[in-house]
């Protein structure tokens, strides 16, 4: 796999999630969060999944970006602290050391693309090879999404109805 | 029919909340019998689903009809829930709890809510719905989606009474955030290195290929995933956003809060640890149990040691539920049939006394004002219902006998001691007494007001909060009389996997 | 805090662009099922076109008022899902097991399959459309335009 | 130790990961500001969903959609699920992106309410304001 491209776009993917938080001001650094979704939907497209990359452009990027501004116009948009607060120290010691714990276990990991990983060899050809034969459907992620794992994505929509009906209890006053 | 129970269990709750903003926009006013009802028919199937079990023993339901782990050798497709003997007596107390804090809720609603109360009653209904999927659920993913169910309506309940609580509020999502991206690295970690999402397929390959429990990968996922919900059960290194959380609530959330969220996220770690990784799991030559007692101990201890320091009395009862999260972690990780088997009826036990005691918090606030502890001095001339079941619930608190809290820490001495800790057995004393101690704190101040403010008028407690502290409390006094059937029904549980 | 934009490039720009979000959003729907999309992002484009709407016109246009109108339908998706889901039951099938819907002219089981996924599809886009619209308004909402919705 | 390292680097997608993470965890348990704590929160979950997606890629791996000359194959069952990316993680990062951006409206509600409560976003100058 030409690796150098990707290489570059993870590089761009951690600069700009750097940037979004270093900015001062709050709009600009919601505005690079949206850049970094669309990285991110750009990341999705190149390793194949193309439906991911499709919500995560439209949700990720657009949807969450609307919210981030709306909330930003209602309330106050700069950063007030003017001289970033030192970080503090079990921060420095204790999450360079859960990276190198983290790092420790990539081992076990399968390598970056290989297709006999555990992963892609135990349940997924079964949706592979007869998705297409048992629901009709030739986009296998829509058959597994809408249809194998059809109760995950109906408490999926329950969560997002949760989500809407807490944020109208949080923020509408009633009128009595 | 029994045989889509469950189905119809989750679906009661979940459908009310749906169509409730719809029903309720016109009418208001029957959005609180709608929940009541709801709750009521979850309890009569929870019974008869319980009653099923007994009779036909375990079954597992498959989502959609796909290939699950009933026909194991090929790869399991589908969702999968499980209905088996520890989840049937886990949704009885659920609903029980459930609609006693739904009965105790209707007095003590946060004032400003006018026309909001249909989404607060379609937000109490979620929250149940979420929790009755975790108890069944057998796919991982799945634990985590109603996870987040379940975290998303407890967050927005938290914060409905505005002021401070929101400040509280936010602070329970950024954690509870946090516990639910660790859970969710550990499904990763998990997915990666045994490629299915079905627990009992995941233990089918523990059991295959045993060099995977040494693999880095699940050692990492399973730290993950008990970091995860150990945020979620708040642990005590963890338990950070409990107290706040708990204490700013309104009167009528913070008991379903405390009796539920964290008993049920302590059963999701109890299904993975021992349905899935196994009760014999070990990490390098040290045993996963042993490491689990080792963090439920400190739990106990410094749990009630903060208890003991606390003003507020709804904080003080919140840091008594963290310490009873160890005590229950160091009764299941005794790796014995009488650990678990005490450490699961102290967790029934735990959720109905937590929510007596906070039942009494808020009559306390709602009758006489009384938030700290000088402050329950007022409660002298409370109706005898008020100060009873406070006695009750001290008792099971405790573990003096008739109660259920006894039998249940009984049983987790018993099992540390035939386990071999006594480091274990220390901390239960420990806790024991600390608890005891700040209850004394209590009664102190209660009674020994002096005798010239007896002129208090007595102040009759309304209806419902009358009946949802009589229930728990004769619920506490039922569940330690008839605490042998429930414990040996415990023990062959514990036998069928593998203790 | 939503007032009307005033540039007229921005008006003319969005009243060109509104109908085509949505023609594309229910064709991401509708053909989720042989390409990419489906119904998470045809939802979202259904909610983020009157958003637009909303935005660039003013509260008192018609997207506005659309919009508030179907704020008040926030449980009808999932009651589309889970109602789907629920007809697998009679019969005696499992929950969301679309072979065992009985569609009159339908009789292979995976043409069963096909529709039971489109139709919670349509249930799915429904509910994020709806919830984007909810939220959004829930968030711009300032101490003095005071509309309550229950 | 080298092994370790030389291991880390065939994966440079967990390296990405785990350096999003931190990022992730620190910046939402450290900074001050409450939006900031949210941006912070969203890289941290979408880091996990990386890793997520990452280990369904395949070399030279096609989308998973069966077209045209893949469909009339599947008939005859000779799909090889070598050249398609793995569907189930990508319906799993789909449920995790909804339920992250659900989070974040109800998070981003409670931020609006505190900022109308106690007009400030900083967590300091808000506890100083809570007593």
């Amino acid at each position: 796999m030409t690796l150098f491209f990707e290489i570059l776009l993870l590089v761009l993917l951690i600069m700009t999630a750097a940037g979004a938080i270093l900015v001062k001001d709050l709009i600009s650094s919601v505005l690079i969060l949206g850049s970094y979704s669309f990285l991110l939907a750009l990341v999705w497209a190149w390793l194949g999944a193309v439906d991911v990359a499709f919500v995560e452009a439209v949700v990720g990027a657009g949807l969450a970006t609307v919210f981030f501004l709306l909330t930003l116009f209602g309330t106050a948009p700069k950063d007030t602290r003017i001289r970033r607060p030192a970080p503090p120290l079990i921060a420095l010691l204790g999450l360079p050391l859960l990276g190198l714990l983290l790092l420790y276990s990539a081992e076990d990991f399968p390598k970056f693309g290989n297709p006999e990983s555990r992963a892609s060899v135990h349940v997924s050809p079964e949706y592979l090879k007869n998705s297409l034969k048992e629901t009709d459907t030739p986009n296998v992620v829509t058959a597994v999404l809408m249809d194998y794992r059809a109760f995950d994505t109906l408490i999926e929509t329950g969560v997002i109805f949760t989500a809407g009906i807490a944020c109208v209890l949080l923020l509408r006053r009633n009128r009595e | 029919m029994s045989y889509q129970l469950p189905v119809i269990l989750f679906l009661i709750p979940f459908l009310t909340a749906v169509c409730m903003p719809m029903v309720g926009r016109k009418n208001r006013h029957c959005c609180r019998p709608m929940a009541l009802a709801a709750v009521f028919a979850m309890c009569v199937m929870a019974v008869v689903n319980l009653w099923s079990v007994l009779v036909h023993g375990e079954t597992r339901y498959a989502f959609g009809g796909w290939p699950v782990s009933t026909s194991l050798p090929s790869p399991p497709t589908g969702i999968e829930w499980v209905n088996d003997p520890l989840a049937s007596v886990m949704l009885v107390a659920i609903s029980f709890v459930a609609s006693v804090c739904l009965i105790y809720g209707g007095p003590v609603l946060p004032q400003s809510l006018g026309r909001r109360v249909v989404l607060y009653y379609t937000l109490i209904l979620l929250l149940i719905s979420g929790l009755t999927g975790i108890v069944f659920a057998g796919d991982i993913f799945n634990v985590f989606v109603f996870l987040e169910v379940a975290a998303l309506s407890a967050y927005a309940l938290v914060g409905v009474s505005g002021g401070r609580a929101l400040m509280a509020a936010f602070r329970y999502l950024i954690l509870g955030t946090l516990g639910a991206s660790f859970y969710l690295l550990g499904v990763v970690f998990f997915y990666a290195a045994t490629g299915t999402l079905n627990m009992a397929d995941l233990a089918q390959q523990m059991v295959d290929n045993p060099e995977l429990m040494t693999s880095k990968a699940v050692i990492a996922g399973s730290t993950f995933m008990f970091i995860g919900l150990g945020i979620k059960m708040a642990l005590f290194p963890l338990h950070g956003w409990l107290p706040g959380a708990y204490a700013r609530a309104p009167d009528a959330i913070s008991p379903i809060l405390a009796a539920l969220m964290t008993k049920v996220a302590l059963y999701a770690w109890v299904r993975i640890m021992f349905w899935v990784l196994g009760a014999r799991a070990e990490i390098g030559q040290v045993h996963l149990l042993t490491l689990l007692g080792a963090l439920g101990a400190p739990a106990a201890v410094v749990g009630a040691l903060l208890a003991l320091s606390q003003q507020d009395v709804k904080r003080m009862f919140a840091y008594g539920g963290i310490s009873h999260v160890g005590l229950i972690l160091i009764g299941v990780s005794q790796g014995n049939q009488t650990g678990f088997a005490g450490g699961m009826f102290y967790m029934v036990n735990d959720a109905v006394t937590q929510a007596g005691l906070f039942f009494i918090a808020g009559a306390a606030i709602y009758q006489h004002g009384a938030r700290t502890v000088e402050e329950w001095a007022s409660l002298r001339g409370g109706s005898p219902w008020m100060t009873g079941a406070l006695i009750i619930l001290a008792m099971s608190m405790i573990g003096i006998p008739p109660t259920g809290g006894f039998f249940g820490k009984w049983y987790i001495m018993l099992g540390a001691i035939e386990a071999g800790n006594y480091l274990a057995v220390g901390a239960v004393v420990i806790a024991t007494l600390l608890t005891m101690a700040y209850f004394q704190r209590l009664f102190v101040s209660i009674f020994r007001a002096s005798q010239a403010s007896s002129s208090w008028a007595r102040v009759e407690m309304h209806i419902s909060l009358r009946i949802s502290v009589g229930v728990t409390s004769a619920a506490i006094i039922v569940l330690g009389l008839c605490s042998d059937p429930i414990i040996k029904y415990f023990r062959d549980i514990a036998a069928s996997v593998g203790l | 805090m939503i007032h009307a934009h005033d540039s007229t490039i921005v008006r003319t720009m969005s009243r060109l662009l509104i109908p085509l979000i949505q023609l594309f959003a229910l064709y991401v729907l509708f053909f989720g099922q042989y390409g990419p999309g489906g119904g998470f992002a045809g939802g979202v484009m259904l909610g983020a076109s009157l958003i637009l709407g909303t935005l660039v016109f003013g509260p008192e246009a018609a997207p506005c008022l659309l919009a508030k109108k179907l704020i008040h339908g926030d449980g009808i998706g999932l009651m589309i899902f889970a109602g789907v889901g629920g007809l697998c039951l009679i019969g005696g099938g499992e929950f969301l097991n679309y072979s065992n819907l009985e569609i009159p002219w339908v009789d292979t089981d995976s043409r069963r399959r096909y529709l039971g996924i489109l139709v919670t599809q349509i249930g799915v886009a429904v509910d994020i459309a709806v919830t984007a619209l909810l939220i959004v308004f829930s968030l711009s909402l300032t101490n003095n335009s005071e509309e309550s919705h229950a | 130790m080298l092994e370790h390292i030389e291991a880390a680097l065939q994966r440079p997608n967990f390296i990405a990961f785990v350096v999003l993470f931190l990022w992730g965890f620190f910046i939402m348990v450290a900074h001050p500001n409450l939006v900031k704590k949210l941006i912070g929160m969203y890289l941290l979950q979408t880091s996990v969903i990386f890793l997520l997606v990452t280990i369904s890629a395949k070399a030279e791996a096609a989308a998973p959609i069966l077209q045209g000359s893949d469909a009339v194959q599947s008939e005859r069952h000779q799909i090889d699920p070598a050249d398609y990316a793995n569907p189930l993680p990508h319906v799993l990062t789909l449920t995790a992106i909804v339920v992250q951006v659900a989070t974040l409206g109800v998070s981003l509600a409670l931020v609006t309410a505190i900022y109308r409560q106690y007009g400030s976003l900083d967590e300091d100058q808000l506890l100083k304001r809570i007593e």
